[in-house]
C-alpha cells in the first residue's frame, strides 16, 4: 500500500520549496505570473498531500511512507521522515489551507499606486515565495521522525514567518502608515524572539537528549523509532529528574508556539499586525506544529515526565481557555479578538492532549484540523471586511449585514464554527475533547465547558457590533459585498466545515490508530465506564 | 422515511439560503410546500403507526456511524415512537400553518426568502431534536433550534434591540446547553454510551448521586430552552422577532423542548427523586412568575410571552410529578401549542392591522374592525383560561389533579399553586382580551400623523388562525375521550393514575371557581371603567412585574456589568502585567546594557586596568582552585 | 643557587612596569614601562636558566630583546604618527572611540 | 641542593643547545606552508623597495595571492599525505607540531588570508581620486591627516601597497601560532603576527584619527598583554626547566624520570606553575578577546580599516584559539582541574557581557566586535569540554565563524556615503528596500551569527554546546543558549532596521564592488549555507583532525 520507493513526503515538501525559489525569481513586472505560479504549486502540493492520504493505510504500521538517510552522522542525526495518522491529518490541513491563503492574499502584496520610495517595499514575489517556504518547512516538521530534523525546521520556519509578519501589514493602518510599520516590526520581533527563546531552551534539551542517548546507547541518536525501540528493550532508561528537565525544555518551546497562557502575548500582536492570510498562516498552520509536537515528542519521548506534568499543564490549559475567551470578549480589534479566541481554542487542544484519553487526544487532533478550517473561514472573511473599510476596530463597523449580506452570512458561519455549533466540524472535536477530559478529570471537564458559553458571547458580540444595527457610517454604505474570488475562497471552507461536521469518519479512521499508539507510549488506557455491562449489552 | 422528515425542510433551508435573488418570488411557497411535505409524511407515518399494537409502534432508523472514537460511538440514528410522533405532528402541523401565515405576514419584507429559509431550518432542527435516538444527536437539534431562534429573533437585524435580544437568547440558551453537555458526559462516563435505549433501560443501576447529577443538568438544559426560572429572562426580549416566529418557536414548539427532554429522560428522573423535586419546584415557581409578569405587561406579545412561560411552568411541574404527570404534561403541551399559537397569530393579525402597534393601551374596541381575529382569538382565550369544554380546560385540570395527587403537604402546596396560577391566568388573559377587543378605540395618529386603519388580515393569515382555533376548541376533548391520549403515550412514558386527596369533581369545581374569580377581577379593573392610554404608575409589585420582577436588572447589574468590568480589568492585566513582564525583561536588558557599556570609556589605560585586574583574578582563581 | 632574590626583584620590576602602564599618560612612557616588564621577564628567565643550569632561558632572553626591539620600531612609528596628527602623545587624548 | 652547577649543566644541558651543536635537519617539506608565506613576505618587502610604484599593486596582489594559494595547496597536500593523522609529528627541532589541529587551522587561516587579499585589493569602492582608483588604505600613512603631505599623496594617486607584505607576515605568524610546540615559538609567532596587525590598523584612508587611535590602543594593550605572557612563560620555564610543551607536560604530571635536584625543588613549588599558567592563559585570552581582556576589541574593530578588521576578526581568533587549545590539551591537561573552573567563568562572562553590551550598540563594526566577544565565549564553552568532541567542535566552529565574519565585514565595506563607509546603524535603515540583495546577504550572515538552523552558525553552536554538555558543562550550555537568545535580539535589530524601517532621506548608497569583493562575499555565503545544510564532511574533517601530537 504505502509506496516507499518514491520519496513522497520529501516530494511534498520539496515541491513548495522549489516553488518558492521559482516564485521569488519571477521578474518584478510579471507580478501576476508569480501569483499564479504560487497558486499552482500550492495546488500541486495539495495533490501530493491527497496522494499521501490515499497511500496511508490506517491499519498498517505506525509510521508509514518512511524515508531514512544519514545526514549529520557526527550528531547522530538522520534525515528520517514518516507519518502516522496525525501527521497525515496535519499535512493535509497545511496543504489544504495554503491555496486558500494564497488566493485570499492575492492583492495583499501588490505595490501601492504611488511609488514613493518608502512604499516601494511590497515585493509580491517575496510574499508568495515566503508563504510557500513556510509551507515546505511546516510539512517537513510534520513528517520528521528525527527530533533534530524536526527542531531544525521548527526553528527555521520562524524566519520566513518573521518577514511575512514584519514586511506585509494591512494597507491602511488604523494608527497611520508610519505607526503601523513600527507596530508591525514590533510584532515581528516579538514573535521571533519569543519563539527563539523557546527554541533555544529546547536546543539545550535536544542536546541533553543526545547526551542521554549517547551515554546509554553508545551512539547518540534522535530517531524516534530507535529511541522507542531502545526504551521498549529497556536499554534506554532516563533518570527521573533528567527526563523532567528535558520534558520542560521541549514543552516550553511548544507551549510558546501553541501558545499557552501565560506565554501567549506574542500572538495577538502578530495576528493583529499581519494581514489576514498571514494571520491564518500563523494560527491555523504554524502554531499547530507546537501542539502536534506536544503530542508526538513530549508524550512520545518523555512519557513519565508527561504524566508528572499533567496536572500543571491541564491547569494552564484551563486558564488559557477561560482567560483567552474573556479577553476575546474585551477586545476592540477584530483580529486581536480572533487571536484571543485562538488562545482559548489552543487551550482546548492542549487539554485534550494531556487528558490522555482516546477521545481527548483524538479530539485534540481533530481540533487542530477543524480549528484551522474555522479560523481560516472567520479570519479571511474578517480580512476581506477590513480590506474594504481599512480599519480593524470593531467600533468602525455596524450594519454591514444590510449592505453586504453574503459577507455577513459567511462571517456568521465562520463565527458559529468558532463557537463550535453542532453540525459544523469544530463541534465534534470540542465535544470529544470535553468528553475525554471529563472522563478522567471531571472537574476540569466542567470548567472547560464554561468555555463554550463564553465562546458564544464573544462571537455573537463581534457579529452584533460589526454586522447588525443601523447603517450609520458613510463608509459602510459604500461597502461592496464579497467578490467572486473572495467567495471562491470562503465557500469551499464552509462546505468543508459542514461536510466534516456531518461525516468526520474518514478523518477519525485515520487518526484513531495513531492516537492509540500515542496512548500506548504513555501507557494509558481509557477509564472504564461505571457500568461496563451496559457497554457490553449495547 | 424518518430521515426524510428532517431532510425535506433541511433541503428547503439550504435552497432558500444559498439560492440567489431569483428565488425571491417563489421562495416562500417552496418553503411552505416542503413544510407541508414533512407534515404529510408525518401523517402517513402516524397512520402506519396506529396500524400497529401499542408496544411495537416505535420505529428505528440507523443512518450511519457519525463519530466513532474509542468507546465513544455516536451515530446518526432516529427513533420514532409515540412521544416523538406527537411532537412531529405538532411541529409539522403548526409549522405548516405558520409558514402559510407568514406568507401574508411577511409580504412586505424584502428578505422574506431568507425568513422562510430560517423557518425551514428551524423545522429541520426541531424534528431532529425529537427524532434523535441518542442524546448527542438530540443535542445537535437542541442547539440547532437555538440557532434558528437566534436568527429569527434577530431577523430585523437593523434594530439594535432585536440583535441584542437574539444574542441574549442564544447565550442564555448556551448556559442550558452546557448543562445538557455535562449530562451527556456523565452518561458516557457512567453507561459508556448516551443512546436512549441502553441509558434509560439501565438508569436504575447507576448511583443516586450520578442520577441526581444527570437529572439536575438535564433540568438546567430544560430551563434554558423552555425559559424556566432562573433562565427565563430571554423569552420576553425574544418577542422582538416577527410574530409568526413568536407563535411557532416561542409558544408552540421550541420552548416546549425542555418538557420533551424531561419526559424523554423520565426513567432517569423516576430514579432520582431529588432531581424530580427540583423540577417540580422550578415548574411551580415559573408558573407563578410568568403569570405575574403576564398581568403587568402592556405589550400584547410580552403579555402572551409571560403566559407562555407560566403555561410551560405547568408542563414542567407535571413532568416533575413522574408517571402520574408525564402524559398530562405532553397533553397540555399539545393543546397549548394550538391555542397559544392561535393567540399569537391573533396578536400578529392585530398588529398587522394596527401598524405594528404592540401597546394594548392603544388598542380597544377592535372586535368591530377584525371580527375573524376576534373570534379566533376569543376561542384561544377561552381555551387557555380553561373554560369548561375547551381543550385548555381538560389538560390544565388534569395537571391540577395530578398536582394534588402528588400527595402529602407537597401535594397540597402544588395544588394550591396550580389553582392560584389558573386564577391569575384567567385574570391576565381577560385583561388582554378586554384591552384589545372591548372598550372604545384608544389609538391616535402617531407622530408621523398617519392614523392606523384596523382591517382584517389576508386569507393566508386568516386560515391558519381558524384552523388553530378549531384545535384549541376540540383537541382537549378529543384527547380526554376515554383517555385516548394517555393510552397512546403509556408505552413510552408509563402512566399511573394519581389519587388526589379530594374528589376529582371538587377539584374541577374549584378550578372553575378560581377561574371565574380571575375573570371577574379583570373585568372590574378593565371592563367597567375606561382604560388610561398611559399606564398608571402602579404599585411597587406592578412596577416590579413590568420589569420582569427585576430579574433582568439583576442579570444586567451582576452578569453584564460585572462581566464588562472583569474583561476590562483582564485586558488591563494582560497588557500591563503578562505582556508587561515580557517587555519589562527586554527593557531591563537594555538598561543593563546601557550601564555596562559605560565601562568602555575609551581610555586605553582603563582598559589596561581591567586587563591587569583580570590577570590578578585569573591568578588568584587558579591558586584558589588549588587551595580548595 | 637559589633564585628567590632575583625573582623578588623581577616581580618588583614587573609590578612597577605594570603600574607605570596604568598611571602614566605619555604613550612613550607607557611603552617604556612595557619594556620594563619585558626586562623583568628577561631577568626571571636568566635567573631560572642559571638555576636549572640549562641555556634555554638565556637564549629566550635574547629572543625577547629582539622582539622588544621590533616592538620599539613598530610602537614608535605608531606613536610618532599619533603625535604628528594630534600634537600630543597623551594616551588619554586618543579616546574618540568609546561605549 | 648540590653546589656545583657544572655537573648539572653537563647533565641538564638542553634541547636548543644540543640541537644547535649538531647542525639540525630542517624538514623543509613539512614546514613548507609557513616557509612559502614568510618567504613571499620577504620578497614582497623587496618588491616594495625596488619595483616602480606603478607596478607594485599588481605585483603585490599577485604575489600574495600566489603565495597564500600555494601555502594552502601545501597544507592540503600535507593533510592528504597523512601528516594530519598517522604521520603527525613534531618538527623544526621540536619547536613546531605538525598534526591535525595545526594543519586544519593553518588551512582555515590561509583560506581567510587568501580571501582577504581580495578585500585588501578592492579598488572600486572609494571614489576615483584624481583619475586614480584607490583602495581603502591611507595614501601616505606617515603624512598628517588632512595635511599637505596627504593631499600631495592623494593627488599623486599613491596607495599603500605595504599592506600586502604586512598581511603576509601576519599570516605567517598565524600559521606558526597554533602549531607552536614550545613556549618560545609561541611567543615569537605571537609577535610576528601582532606587529603587522598593529600597523595595518593604522592605515585607514578615511577617518584616520580613529584608525590611528585604534592602532595605538591595540599596540599598547597588545604589548602589555605580551609582557604578561612572556612573564608567565618565564615562570613556567622556572617550574619545568624547559619550554617545550612535551617537557612541561611531563613535569606537570610528574612523569619525568630522575629529575635534577633543582628541577625537583622547582616542581615542589606549584605557585610557579599556577601563576605562570594563569599569565600565559591571560596572554592568549587577550588575543581571542575574552572578557575581561576584551576591551580593545570594539575600539580596534571600529577604527581599523574594515578589510583589516575582517581579516583580524577571523584569522586572529582562529590562530589564538588554536594556540589556546594546544596549550590546554597538550601542556596543561594534568592541570585541568585548576583551569577549567577559571575558563568556565571567563566563558560565561564573555557570553553574557558580549551579548548584553551589544544590545545598545549603534555602530555596525562595534556591534560585530561585541558579537565576536560573545562568540569567543561560545567557543570557550567548547574548549573547556576537555574531550575529543571539544577539539573537533572548536575547529569546526572556527571554520564556520571565520567565513561568516569575513563576509559580514566585506558587506560593511559596501555601504558608503560621502564620509566613506556608513557604519552608523541609523544609516542602515531601510537598506533592504534600497538594495534587497545586499541586505539579504547581510541578513544571512546575521542569522548565522545568531545561530539560526540551516546556517553554519547553528551547526557550530550545536557542536560546541553538545561537546560541553558531554564534558559535563551543562550549566555552560544553559547560559549559552540564554545569552544567544539575548544576542539574537541585536542581530534582529539590524534586520528590522534594514527591512522594516523607513529609509533615511539622505541614506547611504551601496557601492558596486569589483569581482574581488563579490567573490569574497560569494564564498562567504556559500560557506555559510554549505556548512549549515551539509556539514557532515567538514565535521568528519574536524573529527579526524582533532588529535594533538605530543
Amino acid at each position: 500500500m504505502a509506496d516507499t520507493s518514491f520519496p513522497l513526503l520529501t516530494a511534498t515538501a520539496v515541491l513548495p520549496a522549489l516553488g518558492a525559489v521559482a516564485t521569488a525569481a519571477v521578474p518584478a513586472a510579471r507580478r501576476d505570473a508569480a501569483k499564479w505560479l504560487a497558486l499552482v504549486v500550492s495546488l500541486g502540493t495539495l495533490a501530493l498531500a491527497a496522494w499521501i492520504a490515499l497511500a496511508f493505510d490506517p491499519g498498517g504500521a505506525r509510521y508509514q511512507l518512511t524515508e531514512s538517510r544519514s545526514w549529520i552522522a557526527d550528531f547522530g542525526v538522520r534525515y528520517e521522515l514518516g507519518v502516522d495518522g496525525i501527521g497525515v491529518a496535519m499535512i493535509g490541513l497545511t496543504a489544504l489551507l495554503i491555496p486558500f491563503i494564497i488566493a485570499a492574499g492575492w492583492h495583499d502584496a501588490d505595490p501601492l499606486e504611488d511609488a514613493s520610495p518608502n512604499r516601494r517595499w511590497r515585493p509580491t514575489q517575496g510574499f508568495f515565495a515566503l508563504i510557500l517556504m513556510v509551507e515546505a518547512m511546516v510539512i517537513i516538521s510534520f513528517a520528521a521522525t528525527d527530533v533534530f530534523l524536526f527542531y531544525i525546521f521548527f526553528e527555521a520556519m520562524l524566519i520566513p514567518m518573521y518577514f511575512l509578519i514584519g514586511g506585509f501589514g494591512d494597507r491602511a493602518h488604523s494608527a497611520g502608515e508610519a505607526e503601523g510599520a513600527k507596530q508591525r516590526s514590533y510584532a515581528a520581533v516579538k514573535f521571533l524572539l519569543y519563539n527563539l527563546v523557546g527554541g533555544l531552551v529546547m536546543l539545550a534539551a535536544v542536546i541533553g537528549l543526545y547526551v542521554v542517548t549517547a551515554d546509554q546507547l553508545g551512539q547518540g541518536t534522535f530517531s524516534m523509532q530507535q529511541i522507542a525501540e531502545a526504551r521498549a528493550a529497556g536499554e534506554l532508561t532516563m533518570a527521573t529528574n533528567i527526563e523532567r528537565l528535558l520534558f520542560l525544555g521541549f514543552f516550553l518551546a511548544f507551549a510558546i508556539k501553541a501558545p499557552l497562557w501565560p506565554l501567549h502575548t506574542w500572538l495577538p500582536n502578530a495576528m493583529g499586525e499581519s494581514t489576514a492570510p498571514v494571520a491564518v498562516l500563523i494560527t491555523a498552520v504554524v502554531d499547530k506544529v507546537g501542539t502536534f509536537a506536544m503530542l508526538r515528542f513530549c508524550l512520545g519521548l518523555f512519557p513519565e515526565a508527561s504524566a508528572w506534568a499533567t496536572p500543571a499543564v491541564i491547569a494552564l490549559a484551563l486558564v488559557s481557555i477561560i482567560y483567552g475567551a474573556l479577553l476575546a470578549i474585551g477586545q476592540r480589534d477584530i483580529k486581536r479578538l480572533v487571536a484571543y479566541a485562538s488562545i482559548s481554542h489552543f487551550g482546548f487542544i492542549v487539554l485534550g492532549i494531556f487528558a490522555m484519553t482516546s477521545q481527548g487526544q483524538g479530539g485534540a487532533t481533530l481540533y487542530m484540523v477543524f480549528h484551522g478550517l474555522s479560523t481560516a473561514a472567520l479570519m479571511l472573511v474578517a480580512g476581506f471586511l477590513i480590506s474594504r473599510r481599512g480599519s480593524r476596530l470593531i467600533s468602525d463597523y455596524g450594519g454591514v449585514q444590510k449592505v453586504a449580506p453574503v459577507l455577513a452570512g459567511t462571517f456568521l458561519v465562520g463565527g458559529l464554527a468558532t463557537l463550535s455549533l453542532p453540525g459544523l466540524a469544530p463541534f465534534i472535536s470540542e465535544f470529544l475533547v470535553l468528553v475525554g477530559t471529563f472522563s478522567r478529570y471531571p472537574a476540569a471537564g466542567i470548567v472547560a465547558t464554561v468555555g463554550i458559553v463564553l465562546a458564544a458571547v464573544y462571537v455573537l458580540l463581534l457579529y452584533q457590533r460589526t454586522m447588525t444595527g443601523p447603517v450609520d457610517k458613510p463608509e459602510i454604505e459604500r461597502l461592496p459585498d464579497l467578490r467572486p474570488r473572495e467567495l471562491a475562497v470562503v465557500a469551499p471552507l464552509i462546505a468543508l466545515l459542514i461536510f466534516l461536521g456531518l461525516f468526520p469518519k474518514p478523518l477519525t479512521d485515520i487518526v484513531n490508530p495513531a492516537v492509540e499508539h500515542t496512548l500506548s507510549d504513555v501507557r494509558k488506557t481509557d477509564p472504564e465506564p461505571a457500568l461496563p455491562e451496559v457497554e457490553a449489552a449495547k | 422515511m424518518i430521515g426524510l422528515l428532517v431532510a425535506a425542510p433541511l433541503l428547503g433551508a439550504a435552497v432558500l439560503l444559498c439560492g440567489g435573488r431569483h428565488l425571491n418570488r417563489t421562495g416562500h411557497w417552496l418553503g411552505t410546500a416542503l413544510a407541508g411535505v414533512s407534515f404529510v409524511l408525518a401523517a402517513v407515518l402516524f397512520v402506519d403507526m396506529l396500524g400497529r399494537p401499542g408496544d411495537d409502534r416505535a420505529l428505528h432508523q440507523h443512518l450511519y456511524s457519525w463519530v466513532p472514537v474509542g468507546g465513544f460511538q455516536a451515530d446518526i440514528a432516529f427513533q420514532l415512537d409515540q412521544l416523538s410522533m406527537t411532537f412531529v405532528l405538532l411541529i409539522t402541523g403548526v409549522g405548516t400553518l405558520i409558514h402559510l401565515y407568514s406568507v401574508g405576514y411577511m409580504e412586505h419584507d424584502n428578505r422574506r426568502r431568507r425568513f422562510f429559509g430560517y423557518l425551514n431550518l428551524f423545522l429541520a432542527a426541531m424534528l431532529l431534536l425529537v427524532l434523535a435516538d441518542n442524546f448527542l444527536l438530540l443535542y445537535v437539534g437542541w442547539e440547532g433550534v437555538g440557532l434558528a431562534s437566534y436568527l429569527l429573533i434577530g431577523f430585523w437585524q437593523h434594530k439594535p434591540s432585536a440583535a441584542t435580544a437574539a444574542k441574549k437568547a442564544f447565550v442564555v440558551n448556551r448556559v442550558g446547553d452546557a448543562g445538557l453537555a455535562i449530562a451527556i458526559f456523565l452518561m458516557f462516563t457512567t453507561f459508556g454510551t448516551f443512546a436512549f435505549g441502553p441509558v434509560l433501560a439501565n438508569a436504575e443501576e447507576a448511583t443516586q448521586a450520578t442520577l441526581t447529577g444527570i437529572g439536575l443538568m438535564l433540568l438546567l438544559a430544560a430551563c434554558g430552552k423552555s425559559a424556566q426560572v432562573p433562565l427565563q429572562s430571554w423569552l420576553g426580549d425574544a418577542m422582538e422577532g416577527p410574530t409568526p416566529v413568536s407563535a411557532l418557536i416561542h409558544a408552540a414548539t421550541m420552548v416546549t423542548a425542555g418538557v420533551y427532554l424531561i419526559t424523554r429522560s423520565g426513567a432517569i428522573f423516576n430514579a432520582a427523586p431529588d432531581a424530580q423535586t427540583a423540577v417540580v419546584v422550578v415548574g411551580a415557581v415559573t408558573l407563578l412568575f410568568g403569570a405575574i409578569i403576564g398581568c403587568a405587561k402592556d405589550d400584547i406579545k410580552k403579555a402572551l410571552a409571560g403566559s407562555t412561560m407560566s403555561q410551560i411552568g405547568y408542563m414542567v411541574l407535571a413532568a416533575g410529578l413522574g408517571p402520574i404527570g408525564y402524559a398530562f404534561a405532553i397533553m397540555h403541551l399539545v393543546t397549548h401549542g394550538f391555542f397559544k399559537a392561535g393567540l399569537f397569530l391573533g396578536a400578529g393579525s392585530v398588529m398587522h392591522g394596527m401598524n405594528d402597534e404592540v401597546d394594548m393601551r392603544k388598542y380597544g374596541g377592535l372586535r368591530k374592525y377584525m371580527p375573524v381575529t376576534f373570534v379566533t382569538f376569543g376561542l384561544g382565550y377561552l381555551a387557555i383560561i380553561g373554560f369548561p369544554g375547551l381543550s385548555g380546560f381538560f389538560s390544565k385540570d388534569a395537571i391540577i389533579e395530578a398536582a394534588f395527587a402528588k400527595g402529602g403537604t407537597q401535594g397540597w402546596i402544588l395544588g394550591a399553586v396550580t389553582l392560584l396560577g389558573a386564577a391569575i391566568t384567567a385574570y391576565y388573559m381577560t385583561r388582554v382580551m378586554l384591552l384589545t377587543f372591548f372598550g372604545e378605540k384608544r389609538w391616535q395618529p402617531d407622530e408621523r400623523g398617519n392614523e392606523p386603519h384596523p382591517h382584517e388580515s389576508p386569507k393566508t393569515m386568516v386560515i391558519p388562525m381558524v384552523v388553530l382555533a378549531f384545535g384549541s376548541v376540540f383537541a382537549g376533548g378529543l384527547f380526554k375521550f376515554n383517555d385516548a391520549f394517555v393510552n397512546w403515550l403509556r408505552p413510552v412514558t408509563s402512566f399511573e393514575h394519581g389519587h388526589p386527596p379530594i374528589g376529582v369533581a371538587a377539584i374541577t369545581t374549584l378550578t372553575v371557581v378560581v377561574l371565574l374569580i380571575g375573570v371577574a377581577a379583570a373585568w372590574l379593573q378593565y371592563g367597567r371603567r375606561p382604560v388610561p392610554v398611559v399606564a398608571p404608575r402602579g404599585s411597587l409589585v406592578t412596577r416590579a412585574a413590568r420589569r420582569d420582577l427585576l430579574q433582568d436588572d439583576f442579570n444586567h447589574v451582576v452578569l453584564v456589568r460585572g462581566g464588562e468590568h472583569l474583561t476590562r480589568s483582564l485586558v488591563y492585566v494582560d497588557n500591563k502585567l503578562v505582556d508587561g513582564a515580557v517587555n519589562g525583561t527586554a527593557a531591563a536588558f537594555g538598561g543593563l546594557s546601557g550601564r555596562m557599556r559605560r565601562v568602555q570609556n575609551g581610555f586605553a589605560r582603563s582598559y589596561a586596568v581591567s586587563m591587569f585586574g583580570g590577570a590578578a583574578l585569573l591568578v588568584a582563581a587558579t591558586l584558589l582552585m588549588r587551595a580548595v | 643557587m637559589n633564585p628567590a632574590n632575583y625573582l623578588y626583584l623581577a616581580a618588583l620590576l614587573f609590578t612597577i612596569g605594570a603600574f607605570g602602564v596604568l598611571i602614566r599618560r605619555n604613550a612613550i612612557v607607557v611603552f617604556m614601562c612595557v619594556e620594563l616588564m619585558l626586562n623583568a621577564a628577561n631577568l626571571t628567565l636568566v635567573a631560572f636558566s642559571r638555576m636549572h643550569g640549562n641555556l634555554d632561558g638565556q637564549i629566550m632572553a635574547f629572543f625577547v630583546m629582539v622582539v622588544a626591539a621590533a616592538e620599539v620600531v613598530v610602537g614608535l612609528a605608531i606613536i610618532v604618527m599619533l603625535y604628528r596628527s594630534r600634537h600630543s602623545a597623551s594616551v588619554d587624548d586618543a579616546s574618540l572611540m568609546k561605549l | 641542593m648540590s653546589a656545583d652547577p657544572s655537573i648539572q649543566a653537563a647533565s641538564g644541558v638542553h634541547t636548543l643547545w644540543t640541537h644547535a651543536a649538531e647542525a639540525p635537519s630542517i624538514e623543509f617539506l613539512q614546514l613548507s606552508p609557513a616557509l612559502i608565506v614568510l618567504g613571499a613576505a620577504v620578497v614582497a618587502v623587496l618588491v616594495e623597495a625596488f619595483a616602480p610604484r606603478s607596478a607594485r599593486y599588481a605585483l603585490q596582489v599577485g604575489l600574495s595571492a600566489l603565495a597564500l594559494a600555494g601555502a594552502l595547496a601545501a597544507v592540503i597536500g600535507l593533510a592528504a599525505g597523512g601528516w594530519a593523522t598517522e604521520k603527525a609529528a613534531v618538527i623544526g627541532i621540536g619547536s613546531l607540531a605538525l598534526d591535525g589541529p595545526a594543519l586544519f587551522l593553518q588551512g582555515v587561516i590561509l583560506a581567510v588570508g587568501l580571501v582577504s587579499v581580495g578585500t585588501f585589493a578592492e579598488r572600486r569602492l572609494e571614489p576615483v581620486a584624481h583619475g586614480a582608483r584607490v583602495d581603502s588604505f591611507a595614501a601616505q600613512p606617515a603624512a598628517v591627516p588632512g595635511g599637505p603631505g596627504e593631499r600631495e599623496a592623494i593627488k599623486a594617486g599613491w596607495t599603500t601597497t605595504e599592506i600586502f607584505p604586512l598581511l603576509l607576515f601576519a599570516v605567517g605568524g598565524m600559521l606558526l601560532f597554533p602549531a607552536a610546540n614550545d613556549l618560545l615559538t609561541l611567543f615569537i609567532a605571537l609577535e610576528v603576527f601582532s606587529l603587522p596587525l598593529y600597523l595595518l590598523c593604522a592605515l585607514s584612508r578615511r577617518r584616520r584619527l580613529l584608525s590611528q587611535e585604534a592602532a595605538v590602543k591595540y599596540f599598547l594593550l597588545g604589548a602589555f598583554s605580551s609582557a604578561f605572557l612572556i612573564f608567565g612563560i618565564a615562570l613556567l620555564y622556572g617550574y619545568a626547566g624547559t619550554v617545550s610543551y612535551a617537557g612541561i607536560a611531563a613535569v606537570v604530571d610528574g612523569s619525568v624520570e630522575n629529575p635534577s635536584p633543582a628541577l625537583a625543588a622547582a616542581m615542589g613549588n606549584d605557585a610557579l606553575l599556577l601563576v605562570g599558567a594563569a599569565l600565559v592563559l591571560m596572554g592568549l585570552l587577550f588575543k581571542v578577546g575574552a572578557v575581561p581582556f576584551h576591551m580593545w576589541t570594539p575600539d580596534v574593530y571600529q577604527g581599523a580599516p574594515t578589510p583589516v578588521t575582517g581579516f583580524m576578526a577571523a584569522a586572529t581568533k582562529v590562530a589564538a584559539f588554536g594556540a589556546l587549545l594546544r596549550l590546554l590539551y597538550v601542556v596543561l591537561p594534568g592541570l585541568s582541574w585548576d583551569w577549567r573552573p577559571v575558563l568556565w567563568g571567563v566563558a560565561i562572562l564573555s557570553m553574557v557581557v558580549g551579548a548584553i553590551v551589544a544590545i545598545t550598540q549603534t555602530d555596525v563594526k562595534r556591534l560585530l566586535a561585541y558579537s565576536s566577544i560573545a562568540h569567543a565565549g561560545f567557543i570557550l564553552a567548547g574548549v573547556v569540554a576537555v574531550n575529543p568532541q571539544g577539539i573537533s567542535s572548536v575547529l569546526f566552529y572556527l571554520l564556520a565563524y571565520s567565513f561568516v565574519t569575513l563576509g559580514a565585514f566585506a558587506v560593511v565595506t559596501l555601504v558608503r556615503d560621502a564620509g566613506g563607509e556608513a557604519t552608523h546603524l541609523s544609516k542602515w535603515a531601510g537598506l533592504g528596500r534600497r538594495s534587497p540583495l545586499v541586505a539579504a546577504v547581510f541578513a544571512i550572515f546575521l542569522l548565522a551569527f545568531a545561530g539560526i538552523p540551516l546556517t553554519s552558525g547553528f551547526v557550530g553552536k550545536f557542536a560546541v554546546f553538545k561537546a560541553a554538555a558531554e564534558g559535563g558543562a551543562g550549566v555552560l550550555v544553559v547560559v549559552g543558549v540564554l545569552s544567544s537568545a539575548v544576542a539574537a535580539f541585536f542581530y534582529l535589530r539590524v534586520i528590522v532596521l534594514m527591512f522594516f524601517s523607513e529609509p533615511a532621506a539622505e541614506g547611504p548608497t551601496v557601492a558596486i564592488p569589483s569581482v574581488l569583493t563579490k567573490a569574497t562575499i560569494g564564498i562567504a555565503v556559500a560557506a555559510t549555507l554549505l556548512l549549515g545544510v551539509l556539514p557532515q564532511y567538514f565535521l568528519d574533517l574536524a573529527t579526524q583532525a582533532g588529535v594533538f601530537v605530543r
